[in-house]
């Protein structure tokens, strides 16, 4: 699956997208615990909840079923307008 | 019509371009967003604005599609720009097009309330000695 | 800014002419009422505007001063046309202008709402066969 | 004084303005019936209360005093915007 960073988040990963791919990661929060153990300063905003997720352009706030063609956004709150 | 792109507009041809498909619209509402010169108490030399392109159109063809359940409109437009802007500069670009103004006012309000809360865009604004990313308070 | 004239305007030219003075203007909040086609079922051709001016002037004027009172408004303009104006024709741009959005949204609906009770304008509508004076119903 | 006649106001009058200066017309109210007995058409509309006035361009809705220089105006319901 493709996995997208934005804003500040870029800052962290150092990457604006990456191809992950594991058995591991069937949903969301498992995607979530993979993406922190790789970038642990991440870890502190995902506590916080100001990461925003979207799965192929809609946002998703529950745990949802990831497939290997997914897109996956992770995003600060907006500030467009 | 949906457009996000790099480079300033004029508004008064965006809109005649729509209008002039419709000789029933008797109402234009519309919003433009600017880069101001101050914010949050410091002075702003410009600002770079980061989109997930995918993502806004399908957030802003949702949005106008929900507008148009809830108003009658005979077109609509959004126009975001995206990039580097200084001070001054347009930013977005709202309008709704009705045949009376109850609608075209309600649905372009409505319409910047949903682009500021949802739409995939972060300001990461520039002062004289530092830059900082902002988050959307309305 | 209060102008009444027969000439058609360009809405982002003089929205920008007041842009221009102030770096502090976040939002531009306008609407733009145009002559259109049909009215009350029946088909419309044109219209005649009729204006008492120096009521006009005075009128806008005390609202623009209302609005002032009741929101934080950095400029406003209000361009009415009289006289003939076919279908399509602009007939009128209130624009008002702020720091914050909420200012410039609301005070732009109550400039209009005040302006189509009160400024002493009045349209004869002209059909196919005949003409008739209107009132506005909101 | 100077009264002006708008929409279709002057389709009964057959005028724009005209200069009105009578001892009879002290107030609004004396207009009013000095008005109605010039043009006995403006009658049923003063009746049904659809005219407005305006002294000096501001809105006068109870009576009031009239001087020879005020400019007065009487017109149906607007309709711009």
């Amino acid at each position: 699956m493709k996995i997208k960073y934005f804003a500040w988040i870029k800052d962290i990963t150092n990457l604006e997208e990456e191809e992950i791919n594991s058995n591991r990661i069937k949903n969301l929060d498992e995607l979530k615990i993979f993406i922190i153990e790789k970038y642990p300063n991440l870890n502190k905003h995902m506590k916080k909840e100001v990461l925003r997720f979207a799965i192929n352009q809609e946002y998703v706030i529950k745990n949802i079923n990831l497939s290997d063609n997914d897109e996956i956004a992770i995003f600060p709150p907006v500030s467009g307008g | 019509m949906i457009k996000i792109q790099e480079e300033d507009f004029n508004s008064e041809d965006e809109i005649n371009k729509i209008k002039k498909l419709h000789s029933n619209i008797g109402a234009v509402s519309s919003f433009i967003g600017y880069v101001r010169d101050e914010n949050n108490s410091k002075e702003v030399t410009s600002i770079n604005l980061e989109v997930y392109q995918e993502m806004a159109y399908k957030q802003f063809e949702k949005i106008i599609n929900k507008a148009n359940l809830k108003w009658k409109l005979e077109d609509s437009l959004i126009i975001h720009r995206y990039g580097k802007l200084e001070v001054n500069s347009k930013i977005v670009l709202v309008a709704c097009f009705s045949k009376h103004r109850k609608d075209s006012f309600e649905s372009c309000n409505f319409i910047m309330d949903y682009l500021k809360k949802e739409a995939p865009f972060w300001k990461n604004e520039f002062y004289a000695d530092k830059n900082e990313w902002l988050v959307n308070s309305n």
